[in-house]
This record gives structure tokens, C-alpha cells and sequence, in this order.
């Protein structure tokens, strides 16, 4: 990108980094804050769906397009209270804490092959890390709010997410190993052509493993059936009991930024992240050298692609919330340690043992193109690790 | 253009890459804010990250050294052991972690403190 | 090169104002600003009396700590402290601070005297440590800013026994064996602190009745009940199911 | 069907059933019907078995190895013709030489070589070229032993069934006198009784049947501890136990002698086998380790004795050391340069001491074991069993055993060594039968009698009669074992042994006094000259044909053949004087004569039936079967020529063959002689004690000395006391007074003195060291309590003190690195 403001725009080389931070930064917050509206909106309509209703209809028009926002002007407009014995600091901070985090790990997501915040070659072990600190956010709110429905919702909070963790990291290696990398470019990149290239069909097991994250996932973002931290029959609303406007509406923000996470990281780790079902650029004989615009527009389906993916997750989130009762606490712990956790381990094992005995899939080279590509380091002439020569020039967004 | 190149002491800061002893001192100061923190808390979860603090700055050195980055023209960077030490001392810490307050927990549960000073039953 | 004054003024906000641009070296920027954090935490964390403050702080000096070895090219280790440290070791420290937190003890104040004292021996000591991180002149090279080599794969490796960095890097000194057998004794030893965690920290059938129990029953039991008070006398159990069941 | 196969087993089990009723009894004696009277029934049935079955394997010898009779003179073809045929017979036990008559080839020496079946049950030991084993050697002397042993056993044990009734119950012992004037009173030993006389009859079977000399001396020194059991049954009487301690304290003596022989032979040899044995080797291919025999008498020698090859080697042993050293590298040439020089070295006399030695050895047991001189003194004492045990020691078992041996062991003993062994058994026979003659104890004239005529047997042996002792060992353990429960027979009727106190008993007891005097004519070798005769008669006549034999041939030893005549006939004398004075003439004590009745029927029967063999064991039936052709099957290979050499003594010795002693003169002359003498002893006799013509007082008194001297048993007792015994005591007393007077004083005063620095010690522990620990122990705790102060249990001060430790550190290291750099 930088590249291109210096040398087709002709900017000058720090303009040309500026507006590159920024165009990223706006892409993810607008990602996460307007998606958030869309998202709240989507929420609604379809759960008016399934309960066969027609949900919101007034505002903006005849699908009350604007509800959202009209909310968030209500939200903006509500006063901000705060009780009496809460802890002032805190009780301010962790909402921020909660979005920062969300937001923090859309650094390392890909949205194509060079419409990355930071390609780092941890992407995934990083993105699954800070999505962990959103936690904390939770249980500081639970705790300053001295009331107890939020601890008790922030204690649940704690350890669901801490359990769900296990499952979810081992879920996670899954593609990891069978890439060879945790670089999510990578990762994405190996699952170029036709969808049957997706990791989610390489195998049996990383199909059954597809499932598992897709339930650990929705477990560690607190969305329903296992949302027990705001559970309302029981906890009024849990962690944000006691919060209102804005910093509430933050709340919200961070949660639906973390589905739309969670939903990309399925789209490229299982999903073929850009790479469509069908690899059309491919088919019309569009690549890197065939011209600017081609190049460009490659890169816009790809971004397409994916957020079609993941959006395609979050309305599958929405679909399960409105459809299955909510867990008892007992009942999400048992899912994770009894079910989720030894599923993950066998299908991991599984998925390994195909690796080594069946390490080109089914139907080896059928659309695949390119060699293997393996990050850091390639078999030599002599047999010795070596360097790998340096990846590919991607967007340096380099701080 | 009164620019900062006139404070030599933060043009320095902004100019200069920075070195190994830029986070040694870092370590220090968290090293010696853990001592400090162990020193001073009465809660045993204050001592607890105390300890946290102190492995913390162990760590920062540690990363420091192992870094090709950070070391100067013909430096000799630990290069992956340094890391690897870092990634144990983490895991350890988490270790350390868990028994601990295994330990507190116990504690609390038979004198209903968490008061450090408390735990003295083996004084002289 | 000369810039814009738009985009120096939006720059403006770092405090670096009125610099050339290009002159500034954007690394040791992060590193003052994740190396300020991190010692600043720290001190709030001395200085912090309540616990889950203290947490708070703590989370981000660690946080901070990991955005600095980012900065080093340690990404790997940088990832592993937010996974673990920041979020296993302190979620389990929130743990402790919430089964513990009655009120007195949320707020144990330190003493004065205490401050004091440990103020001179910390400044002693700090003085002590700077001096000898500032005495060798080779750590005070200006960083070659040689880029990192990715390090997960290696790290892996090395993890697994096989040192794929061997002898090529320049001036890379140490053994060029893999971490497999400390590995496997971490491992184990985690195991062993999991058991043995679980074997401390379990709740023991006695039938001497426990301070706490006697302190709950001297209490009103209606505590539990006060909206301002937090999780007094509630066990981890009866928090996690929820007690309006 | 192989029968010959079948003789291991047979003998086998014959041999090993009174085995079985020695562990029945001894485990459940007491128990078989009131007071174990039924263990007489086990141990009679299992000597019975043994008896049939050696019965059995008699007859099985018989069919596969037909006796023939044996033309003076011919003895060589019927000796091939015997050797072939037990060649047939002998190669299912894989260990007969095959080899034996085509030696005869070669033209010299003896081509006989005896049917005989060898092997091993059960290997002990093995490693090196050492081997234990329990083995077999069957022969026709095996087989006949078998018969004759189990045959006179059960004889004996009907015969002790009745004999040891008294046993069923109380006993009062009248000959022991307890400290309180009472007499002794015990339990009766009954079952005890059976259960030893079924081990002897097992150990005895052991020797006959063993195949290497190993086995046999286990089986030896179980005949002993059997014959100390069974002498010293009454072992409340001091006279018993003293005898029985006797008896096997002189055969340790014997017994010492022999481990010097087996030392010799194994050492020098590497076996103890008898016959060849065949072992596969590691190489999977069978090895043939010659045995005993082989070694001393090699076929390919034509069976003439030499001086094996191992004793050569063992007495050049120096020669050998340096071969050695020399050809260090390869021992293979070593083995073959020292198997080259052999012959040299045997031609220059090695190995012929050793050689000697070894037989001397050997016969040493013997001597013990058969009572010969200088080792007959326990045999007399051995009286003091009871009767059916010195019927059982005196004729079939003990004593038969040394002379077995000799015959067995007969072809490695050397001229040296035979002419040893005459003249032992000489001096034997002459001292055992003087001391008869004046002896007035039934038994005891018995016993003497006994060890005269093993002296008749070793005589034999000696001078080359191998089949005439061993013949006469077999006559004589019928007329003797006859003789002695002849006289159980009249101790049981008249209580007393003093024939001075008999007489006359003929009348009351007539089946008693009939088989005793067949057994007094058997004895003294009566019969019809060159017709026909009781069995001594066959076996004394070649006895005195072959020492007459041997005198011709070496004139130097003519005293060999008087020593036989005059010993023919005193026996002769004694006998009869025996026989009259218990028998015949007017009862002397009217209150034994009173007493004494005939014996149950139980005990007559094995009398007469003894009697029987007696008269006739000696005979040979139309078509050759007899006992001496039988006992000629099994001649040792190679001594059927003679011997001719002497390697020890210089002088060189003539044996002559046996069979040469059979015709012409010296038959002639030995039948002669050997009857005038018997009939002028009984003359004498009859003269002395039946028709009181002469007073044996009056002869006593003139010859007071001499008869003093002979009634005094030569002193031989009295001498051994006084040259053993005495000095032995001597030493004994001035040991322990040394050890009393000397050695304990000394301990005693060591002691005394330890006490006393014990005493200093323990004052200086426990002021001095005690002290000083208390002292420390002190210190340490006024240090702790003064210490305690600084464990204040608070956390936080530890962490400082850790901290100001840790500056201080740095401080100091500081200061050494500048002081370090600047100097």
C-alpha cells in the first residue's frame, strides 16, 4: 500500500506511512464499530425471524435500518451512572480494557493477502492470546461494580473463558500443523483453489475439529448458549449490571468485535480465509503479474471473500442464540472438559497421524497451486534446515 | 524547527536506536519494584505478584540478550536459548502461580487471613 | 524532506512535536512508550493497597512488558507472556483475590516504616542493578537493528530437540542442542503442580470447624445478601452456580 | 526281548527296596502294629523282593551267559568263546569293550575279557574331568553277591524276627546297672532294629552294585554307621557303645587309608569308574573316558597291567611342567609331545610308587573293613550286637565287603601290592585262629574264626587265587552265617555265651547241633578226597592248590602255603572244640542245661536251610554250573595268565594262573594236605574235649605263657592302648592343662587388665567426652534461644534481609573487580 501512495499517487514516503496507519486503523475500527451496528441490527431481524416475527420496522425505513443507530444516539444521550460503592477507576476503565482488547487482536487478522494489520509470524497464537484479555475487562467491570450479580457474572465470566481456552488452543493447532506455520497468511495462502483445498474438508478430523472451535468459540465470547456471565433469568444482566450508555454500549461493541474475530479466524483457518470456493481469479488467468488493476481487484474479492465468511459466522452465532436454551454453569463446564477438550485431543492426534500418512490429502495437487510453502525455514541441498529466503513484500505497517 | 536535536538528552532517547542496557534498566526498575512490592505487601497475593514482577524483569534481560535486534555491531546475542529460557521461566511462573495460591487458599482457609504477617506459627 | 504541516500537527499528539519525521526512529518511540508503561505499572503496583488494583496494574505492566519483547523480535515469547502470564497467571490471581476478598482484606494497608525502608534497600539495590547493566560497555551498542529472524518454527524445534538455527547466525553463541528434555521436565512439572495445586487448594472435610466458618456464623448471615458487600464469606462454588439458586 | 538290559533294573530295584523299608520304618515304624512289630514284616518283605528279584536276575545271567564247565587247561578258548558270547550280551549297556577278543590277536597276554554291564543312573557332579555318578558295574560276581546277600539277609531277618522278640516289649536290661542299683528298664527297639538291618542290607547291595569307586566308598561309610547302629543297639551297656565306637573309630583308620588310594587314583587318573562310560561330548560326538580297567589294563596291551598313562604323567610331573612352558603357545603340541614320552617314562619305573600306593591305599580300607591285621580288633568286640547282626556282619555284609573290593579292584593292583595282601591276610589268619583256639566265649571263637578266615580270602587274593577268595567268600558267608545263628541259637537257649557252661546240649537241642556241625565241617573243608566234599572243601582246597602253586613259583614266599596248612588245621581244632564242648558230652551247669530248650521254628528253619547251602555251595552240577565257574566269567580281564614283576620291593614276584593250581601235583598235594590237617585238627579236638584223654588244663598249664600270651588275644588291645590310646590321652591332659593352667590364666589376666582400662575409659566418656558433648550440646542451645530472636516468621523481613544480602554482594564483587583491576 505504501508502495503504491509513493510510486502511483506520488506521495511523499512519511505521508504515504501515515496514510497507510490510518486507512488500517479506520478498516478495523470501522470494522468493529459499524459492524457492531449492522451486527446489533442483523441480531435483531433474525432474531425476529426465527421467533416468527418481523422485529424492528419503523426506524429508517421499512427494515428499520437505523435502529441501531438510533440506539447508540439513546446510548450516547443516557446518563452515565455509576454506583455508590464501586470502584471508581476501575469500574471506568474496563469497558475500555474489554474493547481494547477485541481490538487489539484484529492486528494480526487477515483480511486478504496483504490487507493485514501486522503479519506476524505468531498471528495465531497472538490473536488467541489478546482475545483472552478481553476477560479481564469482564471481571474488572464485575468486581467494581460492588454488586454481586456482576461478580457472580464475572466469576463465571473467568472461568468459562480460562476453560475454554484449552479446547480452543488445541483446535487452533490443528491447521497450525497441518500449514506448518501460525502465520495466518500463510496459513490462508495453503488453502488456495478449489474449496475442497479448505482445511475444513482435508480430512476427516479437522472437519469434526471445525465444529469443536465453532462451539469453543461461541463459549469463549459469551454468546448464547453459553452467555451464563449476563445471565438475565438469573444475574439481572451479570458483569453489566451496573453499567449504562456508552461505556455499556462498549460492552457491546467488544462482543460483537469478538464474534466477527472468532468468525474470521474460523474463515482462515478452516474456510480458506480469501480464497473463494471456486478460484475464479485463477480460472480467468488473473495473477500477481497480469496487471495493477487485476492485482487490485483480486485483493477486493479476496476482502470480500472473507468478510462474507465471517459474517456468514456471526449470523451462524445469531442463528444458535435464538435457537438452543442457555446451559447451566455445570452444563458449560462439562461440554468443555468432558467433551470439547478430549474431542480436540483425539481429532489433533488424528489429524497428525493423516499428516504423516496421507500428508498430500486425498486428492494430492487437484487445484492446488504452487509448492509447499513453509514459513521460516526450508529442507536444504544438504538436508539442513536453512533460511528461508524473506517473504513476500506485504504492506509494512510497521509502527 | 526548534527541534528536539537542542535537548540532546531526548533527541537521544528519540534518535538513537535503542540498546541492551535500555532494557536491562527496564528490568531493573520492574525487578526492583517486585522486591519492593514483597517487601512492603501484608496481602499474600501482593507478595505473590511481587514474584511476578521480579520473574518479569528476569525476563526482560533475558529477552534483551537472546535479541539479534537489540545487539550491537558484533554483539553476541544468546539467540533462542535466551528465549527459551524466557519461555520457561514463564511456564515456571505459572507453575509457581498455581501452587501458591494453592497455598494461600489453604492458608485463608484455616486462619481466614490472607495477612502475611499472620503466617508466623514458626517464629523463634 | 519536508512534510506537511498538517501531518506533523496530527503527530503532534506523541509529544514528539517539531520533528523531522524521518529522523525519528519509530522503534525506540514503541520502546519508550511499552518501557514507560511497564516500569510505571510497576511502581503502581508498590504503591497500589488495594489487590485488585494492584492486579490491574500488574496486567498492564505485563502487558507492556510483552509489548517490549515484541520489540526485540521475540514475538513468540511476547505472545506466550499475554497468553499466559497476562491471562492464565492473573486470571488465577483475580481467582484468589475474589475467593479472599472480604473487605478488611482487600485493602491490607502497608506500613509506613515498611515504605520506607524497602524504598532505601529498593533504591539501593536498583542502583546496584543499573550499575551493573550499564557497566559492560557491549550492552551499550546502539542496536544493529539486524531484523529478527522469525522465531516460532525455530523455538518449536528447539523445543522438540532440533536446533534448526545452528551455527549460521553471526556471533550466535551457545550449545546447538534442542530443549527436549527440559521440556518434558516442564511438562511433568506443570503436571505435578496441577496435582499438586489441586491436592492443597481442595476443601478439606473436618470436623473442627473452620475460622471462617465460625467468623460467618458470629456474622450475620444476611452479609451475604448487602449489596455493597463483595462475595463476603461466599466459597467458589456457591460464586459459580450462583446464589439465588 | 534284550533280557540282559533288564539286569541294571532288576539289581536296581533289589538294591533299592530295603532303601524303602528303611525310610517306611524310620518314619513310621513305631506305628506299624503294636510296639512296630509289624516293621519285621516290611523289612523281611522288602529283603524277600530283593531276593526274588536277585533271584530273577540270576537266572536272566544265567540264560544270556551260560555257565560252562571249565577243562583244566582249555581255560583260554572257553574264555574267548565266553567273551563273544558276552560280547552279544553286553552291547546293549554300550559300555562293554568290544574290542576285548580281537586283543587276543595279538598274541599276548590274556584276550578274556568279562561279561560285565556298566553305566550310570544319575550323574552328582561333573566338571572338568571330574564326574560323580551313581553307576552300575554288573558282572557275574555282582549278580552273585546279589543273590548271596539277599539270600543270607533274609535268612537272617526271618531268623531276627524271632530272635529280637524281647524287643516287642519292656526290656529290662539286666547288664546295666543304674546309678540307683536298679536295673535298666526302656522301651523295646523292635522297628529300630529292622529299620538298620534294612539300611546295611541297602548299603551293602550299594557296594556290590556300584559302578565307580566313588560310590563305593559312600556305600562303605554307610556300611560302617550301619554297623555302629547295629553294634551298639544296647548302647546302654558301656561295653556296646564302647564297641561300636571301636568298630568305627579302627575303620576310620582303614577308611584313611583308603581316601589316600581314591586321592591317588582320581588325581592321577581322572575317574573312579570302573568300566568305560560313554558320554556325548559338546562336539555332539560320543566320547568313550575309559574307566579304571581300561587304564590300568588296556585292550590294545592285550589286558597285561601297566602303569597308566596319568600316573606316569602325575609321577613325571616335573618333565611335564617343563614340556609345558616350553610349547606355552600350543597346548595341543604339549599334549602330544608328553603323550610321546610317555612310554619312555614308564619304562624308566614312573608311576610304579604311585601305583603302589594307590592299591596299598585302597587295601587299607579293606583291611579295615574285613578285619584284617593290624585292624581286626573290632571284629571280636562286635560280638556285643546282637546275634542276627554278627551273623549279618561276620558273614554276608561288613566284612565281606573288604574282600569284595580286593576282588573287585583285583586288575590295578600290582604285584607289590598282592604280595602286601598276602601277607597281611597270613599274619591274619595265623594271630585270628591261635586266639581261638583258647577262647571260651561262643561267640567270640566265632568271631576269630571269622577273621581267620578272611585271612584265608585276602591270602588268596594275594597270591593270585582270585576265584578261590572269592569262592571261599561265598562258601563262607553260608557256613558262616550258619554258624553264628547256630550259636544265637544256643545263647538264646542257654542265656549265657561261656561254652564252659555248656555241654551236652545235643540232646535238648538237636536241629541246632546238627546244622552247627555241618557248618564245623563245612568249615574245616571236610570231604572225600577227589570225590566229593561240603562246600570249604572245594573253596579251602583251591585256596591252599593256589598258595601251593605260588610257593612253587617263588620259593622266598613258601611260608605263604604253611601259614594255610597250619591254619586248616587249627581251624579244625577250634571248631570242634567248639562244637564238643557245647554239644556233646556231659552238661556242665545243670542249671543252663535245665534251661535250655530248642529254638522256635522260625529260627530253625533258616538254620537248616543255611545248612543246606552250606553242603552244598560249593558243588558243581553236571554241566559246568557251579559257583567257581560262575565267579570265572567275571575274572578281571588280563589275570587269568598270572602275573609276573614286582616293581617296588626289586624282588621280582611269579603269580601263577590259577588254573594251573587245578591239576596235577599241586592239586593233588593241596587235597591232601588240606585233609590230613582238618582231620588232625578234629582228632585233636576229639582227643582234648570228647574223649578227655588229654586235659586242656594240664596243656594250659604247661604252656602257661604262650596260652596266657593267646588268651590275652596276642595283647593287642593292650598294645594299641598303650602305643594309641595312651599317648593320645597324654596329650590330651597336658593340652588341656596347658589351656587351664596356661592359656585361661592368661585370658584371665588380659580380661582383668581390659576391665580395669574399661574402668579408666568409662571415666574419661563420662567426664571428658560426655562433657564436652554436653558442652556443645550447651552451646548450641543458648545459641538457638539467642537465634530465635531473628526467625520472626515475617515474610517480608526475609525478603529484605535477601535483598540487602543481594547489595551487599554486588557491592563486595564490585569492589573486588576494582581492586582486582587497579592492582
Amino acid at each position: 500500500m505504501v508502495e503504491y501512495l509513493t510510486h502511483t499517487l506520488g506521495l511523499s514516503g512519511t505521508l504515504a506511512w501515515t496514510i497507510a496507519a490510518v486507512v488500517a486503523a479506520v478498516l478495523v475500527l470501522n470494522v468493529i464499530a459499524g459492524g457492531a451496528l449492522v451486527f446489533i441490527w442483523a441480531e435483531r431481524k433474525v432474531a425476529a425471524r426465527i421467533q416468527d416475527r418481523l422485529g424492528p420496522t419503523r426506524t429508517g425505513g421499512r427494515f428499520g435500518w437505523l435502529q441501531s443507530l438510533a440506539d447508540g444516539i439513546k446510548l450516547l444521550a443516557k446518563e452515565d451512572l455509576m454506583p455508590d460503592g464501586a470502584d471508581g477507576l476501575l469500574f471506568k476503565i474496563a469497558p475500555y480494557v474489554s474493547f481494547c482488547a477485541s481490538f487489539c487482536a484484529f492486528i494480526a487478522l487477515p483480511f486478504a493477502f496483504d490487507v493485514v494489520g501486522l503479519r506476524l509470524n505468531v498471528a495465531v497464537f497472538f490473536v488467541v492470546a489478546v482475545l483472552g484479555l478481553e476477560v479481564f475487562g469482564v471481571i474488572i467491570a464485575g468486581y467494581a461494580s460492588a454488586s454481586k450479580w456482576s461478580l457472580f457474572g464475572a466469576m463465571r465470566e473467568a472461568a468459562q473463558v480460562v476453560s475454554y481456552e484449552v479446547p480452543l488452543g488445541m483446535c487452533v493447532v490443528v491447521p497450525v500443523m497441518l500449514a506448518g506455520s501460525m502465520d495466518m497468511v500463510t496459513i490462508a495462502e495453503k488453502q488456495a483453489g478449489w474449496f475442497w483445498n479448505w482445511y475444513l474438508f482435508h480430512d476427516p478430523f479437522t472437519f469434526v475439529v471445525f465444529w469443536v472451535y465453532v462451539t469453543c468459540a461461541v463459549a469463549s465470547v459469551n454468546r448464547a448458549p453459553f452467555d451464563l456471565a449476563e445471565a438475565e433469568s438469573e444475574l439481572v444482566a451479570g458483569f453489566h449490571t451496573e453499567y449504562s450508555g456508552l461505556r455499556w454500549s462498549f460492552f457491546f461493541m467488544a462482543e460483537y468485535g469478538s464474534m466477527f474475530l472468532v468468525s474470521g479466524m474460523a474463515a482462515v483457518l478452516f474456510l480458506g480465509g480469501w480464497n473463494g470456493p471456486i478460484p475464479i481469479a485463477t480460472l480467468l488467468g488473473w495473477s500477481e503479474g497480469t496487471g495493477e488493476s487485476a492485482h487490485y481487484l483480486v485483493r477486493l474479492v479476496g476482502l470480500a471473500n472473507l468478510i462474507g465468511k465471517a459474517t456468514l459466522g456471526v449470523l451462524f452465532m445469531m442463528w444458535i442464540r435464538w435457537t438452543l436454551p442457555r446451559l447451566r454453569i455445570d452444563q458449560v463446564m462439562t461440554t468443555c472438559l468432558k467433551y470439547c477438550t478430549p474431542i480436540a485431543a483425539v481429532m489433533f492426534a488424528g489429524a497428525m497421524l493423516w499428516q504423516v500418512l496421507l500428508p498430500g490429502g486425498l486428492m494430492p495437487g487437484v487445484g492446488r497451486p504452487g509448492g509447499e510453502v513453509r514459513e521460516g525455514w526450508l529442507e536444504g541441498p544438504g538436508g539442513r534446515a536453512v533460511q528461508a529466503p524473506a517473504p513476500p513484500a506485504v504492506a509494512e505497517i510497521r509502527p | 524547527m526548534t527541534s528536539l536535536s537542542m535537548n540532546p538528552v531526548l533527541g537521544f532517547l528519540i534518535d538513537a536506536p535503542v540498546s541492551v542496557a535500555h532494557y536491562l534498566v527496564v528490568g531493573a526498575i520492574l525487578f526492583t519494584a517486585g522486591v519492593a512490592c514483597m517487601a512492603t505487601k501484608r496481602n499474600a497475593l501482593g507478595v505473590l505478584m511481587g514474584i511476578e514482577l521480579v520473574l518479569n524483569g528476569a525476563n526482560v534481560n533475558f529477552v534483551a540478550f537472546a535479541s539479534t535486534y537489540l545487539a550491537g555491531e558484533g554483539g553476541r546475542p544468546l539467540g533462542l536459548d535466551g528465549q527459551v529460557f524466557a519461555v520457561f521461566v514463564i511456564l515456571l511462573a505459572a507453575a509457581e502461580a498455581a501452587v501458591a495460591l494453592a497455598i494461600t487458599l489453604n492458608f485463608y482457609n484455616n486462619h481466614a487471613t490472607v495477612d502475611v504477617d499472620r503466617a508466623d506459627d514458626l517464629k523463634g | 524532506m519536508t512534510l506537511p504541516s498538517s501531518v506533523v500537527g496530527d503527530l503532534g499528539v506523541l509529544g514528539v512535536a517539531f520533528l523531522p519525521l524521518a529522523a525519528i526512529n519509530w522503534h525506540s518511540v514503541m520502546f519508550l512508550l511499552f518501557a514507560a508503561v511497564a516500569c510505571l505499572a510497576a511502581v503502581a503496583v508498590v504503591a497500589a493497597d488495594n489487590v485488585v488494583r494492584m492486579a490491574l496494574y500488574l496486567v498492564v505492566s505485563l502487558a507492556a512488558t510483552a509489548g517490549l519483547f515484541f520489540l526485540a523480535g521475540a514475538e513468540f515469547v511476547g505472545a506466550m507472556q499475554l497468553m499466559i502470564y497476562v491471562g492464565g497467571t492473573l486470571v488465577l490471581l483475580v481467582f484468589g483475590v475474589m475467593l479472599t476478598a472480604q473487605a478488611p482484606f482487600v485493602a491490607i494497608k502497608s506500613e509506613g516504616g515498611d515504605r520506607v525502608v524497602a524504598g532505601i534497600v529498593g533504591a539501593a539495590l536498583l542502583a546496584a542493578l543499573v550499575l551493573a547493566g550499564l557497566s559492560v560497555p557491549a550492552w551499550r551498542q546502539p542496536a544493529s537493528m539486524h531484523a529478527p529472524p522469525p522465531a516460532a518454527t525455530p523455538l518449536g524445534m528447539a523445543l522438540v530437540g532440533v536446533r534448526v538455527d545452528a551455527a549460521e547466525g553471526p556471533g550466535v553463541i551457545g550449545p546447538r542442542v534442542g530443549y527436549l528434555l527440559p521440556f518434558e521436565i516442564v511438562s511433568v512439572h506443570l503436571l505435578v503442580v496441577l496435582v499438586g495445586a489441586a491436592y492443597l487448594a481442595r476443601a478439606k472435610r473436618r470436623k473442627v470447624p473452620r475460622p471462617i466458618d465460625q467468623v460467618a456464623s458470629v456474622e450475620p448471615p444476611a452479609s451475604v445478601a448487602a449489596h455493597a458487600s463483595i462475595g463476603r464469606g461466599e466459597r467458589a462454588g456457591s460464586v459459580l452456580t450462583g446464589g439465588s439458586a | 526281548m534284550d533280557l540282559a538290559a533288564q539286569l541294571p533294573l532288576l539289581l536296581g530295584l533289589a538294591w533299592l527296596t530295603p532303601l524303602a523299608s528303611f525310610v517306611a520304618i524310620l518314619f513310621f515304624g513305631p506305628r506299624m502294629g503294636p510296639h512296630g512289630r509289624n516293621a519285621a514284616w516290611v523289612a523281611t518283605a522288602a529283603i524277600v523282593t530283593s531276593l526274588v528279584l536277585s533271584l530273577a536276575a540270576f537266572v536272566v545271567w544265567l540264560g544270556v551267559h551260560p555257565v560252562q564247565a571249565v577243562a583244566h587247561g582249555e581255560h583260554g578258548v572257553v574264555h574267548a568263546a565266553a567273551d563273544a558270547h558276552a560280547g552279544d550280551g553286553g552291547h546293549a549297556s554300550g559300555s562293554h569293550d568290544a574290542d576285548g577278543h580281537l586283543a587276543a590277536d595279538h598274541g599276548h597276554g590274556d584276550p578274556h575279557q568279562p561279561a560285565a554291564y556298566s553305566g550310570n543312573w544319575y550323574t552328582l557332579y561333573r566338571g572338568g574331568r571330574l564326574e560323580l555318578s551313581i553307576g552300575y558295574y554288573i558282572d557275574a560276581l555282582t549278580v552273585l553277591m546279589f543273590v548271596v546277600v539277599t539270600f543270607i539277609a533274609t535268612c537272617i531277618h526271618v531268623y531276627a524276627s524271632g530272635y529280637m522278640h524281647d524287643e516287642l516289649h519292656e526290656v529290662t536290661d539286666h547288664e546295666v546297672r543304674l546309678a540307683d542299683g536298679h536295673h535298666l528298664h526302656r522301651p523295646g527297639r523292635f522297628p529300630r532294629f529292622f529299620q538298620a538291618l534294612s539300611l546295611f542290607c541297602f548299603s551293602m547291595m550299594g557296594i556290590v552294585i556300584a559302578g565307580n569307586l566313588a560310590m563305593v566308598f559312600i556305600f562303605w561309610e554307610l556300611v560302617g554307621i550301619c554297623s555302629w547302629f547295629l553294634i551298639g543297639f544296647y548302647y546302654e551297656r558301656k561295653s556296646a557303645s564302647t564297641a561300636a565306637n571301636k568298630a568305627f573309630i579302627v575303620n576310620r583308620v582303614g577308611d584313611f587309608g583308603m581316601l589316600i588310594g581314591l586321592m591317588a587314583l582320581w588325581g592321577a587318573l581322572g575317574t573312579l569308574s570302573f568300566a568305560d562310560s560313554t558320554t556325548v561330548g559338546p562336539d555332539g560326538n560320543e566320547q568313550v573316558r575309559p574307566g579304571l580297567f581300561s587304564q590300568f589294563r588296556p585292550s590294545e596291551a592285550g589286558h597285561v597291567l601297566q602303569v597308566p598313562d596319568g600316573m606316569v604323567a602325575a609321577a613325571a610331573a616335573a618333565e611335564v611342567a617343563t614340556i609345558s612352558a616350553d610349547h606355552a603357545s600350543s597346548p595341543a603340541d604339549a599334549a602330544s609331545q608328553i603323550a610321546a614320552r610317555i612310554p619312555d617314562w614308564r619304562g624308566m619305573g614312573m608311576g610304579r610308587w604311585l601305583l603302589f600306593i594307590a592299591g596299598v591305599g585302597i587295601f587299607c580300607g579293606c583291611v579295615g573293613k574285613s578285619a584284617q591285621f593290624p585292624l581286626f580288633v573290632w571284629l571280636p568286640d562286635a560280638m556285643e550286637g546282637p546275634t542276627p547282626v554278627s551273623a549279618l556282619v561276620h558273614s554276608a555284609t561288613m566284612v565281606a565287603a573288604g574282600v569284595y573290593l580286593v576282588g573287585r579292584f583285583y586288575p590295578v593292583l600290582s604285584p607289590d601290592v598282592l604280595l602286601v595282601i598276602a601277607y597281611v591276610g597270613a599274619i591274619t589268619l595265623f594271630i585270628a585262629a591261635t586266639i581261638a583256639l583258647v577262647a571260651n566265649d561262643i561267640k567270640r571263637v566265632l568271631a576269630y574264626s571269622t577273621v581267620s578266615q578272611l585271612g584265608y580270602m585276602m591270602l588268596a587274593l594275594g597270591v593270585g587265587g582270585w576265584v578261590a577268595g572269592l569262592f571261599h567268600l561265598v562258601t563262607h558267608a553260608f557256613f558262616k552265617s550258619l554258624l553264628f545263628l547256630c550259636s544265637g541259637s544256643v545263647i538264646h537257649a542257654c542265656h549265657t555265651n561261656d561254652m564252659r557252661k555248656m555241654g551236652g546240649l545235643a540232646k535238648v537241642m538237636p536241629w541246632t547241633a546238627f546244622t552247627m556241625l555241618v557248618g564245623c565241617l563245612a568249615i574245616i573243608g571236610a570231604g572225600v578226597p577227589f570225590v566229593i566234599g561240603l562246600s570249604g572243601y572245594y573253596s579251602k582246597d583251591s585256596i591252599l592248590a593256589q598258595a601251593l602253586s605260588f610257593a612253587n613259583a617263588n620259593p622266598g614266599h613258601r611260608v605263604l602255603s604253611w601259614a594255610v596248612a597250619g591254619g586248616a588245621f587249627l581251624t579244625a581244632f577250634y571248631m570242634f572244640r567248639l562244637w564238643f564242648m557245647t554239644f556233646a558230652g556231659q552238661p556242665r551247669d545243670h542249671h543252663v542245661h535245665e534251661h535250655a530248650h530248642e529254638s522256635p521254628n522260625v529260627m530253625v528253619t533258616p538254620l537248616v536251610v543255611l545248612a543246606v547251602l552250606a553242603v552244598v555251595a560249593g558243588w558243581t552240577l553236571p554241566g559246568g554250573l557251579g559257583i567257581a565257574n560262575l565267579l570265572e566269567q567275571a575274572r578281571p580281564a588280563g589275570t587269568a595268565a598270572g602275573l609276573e614283576g614286582g616293581f617296588v620291593f626289586g624282588q621280582s614276584l611269579l603269580f601263577p594262573a590259577e588254573h594251573e593250581s587245578h591239576e596235577g601235583a599241586v592239586h593233588i598235594t593241596a587235597t591232601l594236605t588240606a585233609f590230613g590237617t582238618a582231620m588232625a585238627g578234629v582228632l585233636l579236638a576229639a582227643l582234648l574235649y570228647l574223649w578227655k584223654l588229654i586235659s586242656p588244663d594240664l596243656i594250659a598249664s604247661i604252656f602257661r605263657p604262650i596260652y596266657a600270651f593267646l588268651a590275652g588275644r596276642w595283647y593287642f588291645d593292650e598294645l594299641y592302648d598303650l602305643v594309641f590310646v595312651k599317648p593320645t590321652l597324654g596329650v590330651a591332659n597336658l593340652a588341656s592343662g596347658v589351656d587351664r593352667g596356661l592359656i585361661d590364666r592368661l585370658i584371665d589376666g588380659i580380661a582383668w587388665a581390659a576391665r580395669g582400662l574399661a574402668g579408666i575409659d568409662a571415666w574419661i566418656d563420662r567426664t571428658l567426652v560426655d562433657g564436652l558433648v554436653n558442652a556443645t550440646a550447651n552451646a548450641t542451645w543458648n545459641a538457638g534461644l539467642k537465634l530465635r530472636g531473628l526467625q520472626t516468621g515475617r515474610l517480608r523481613q526475609y525478603v529484605m534481609f535477601i535483598v540487602l544480602g543481594t547489595v551487599a554482594l554486588f557491592v563486595l564483587a564490585a569492589a573486588a573487580f576494582r581492586s582486582a583491576g587497579t592492582g
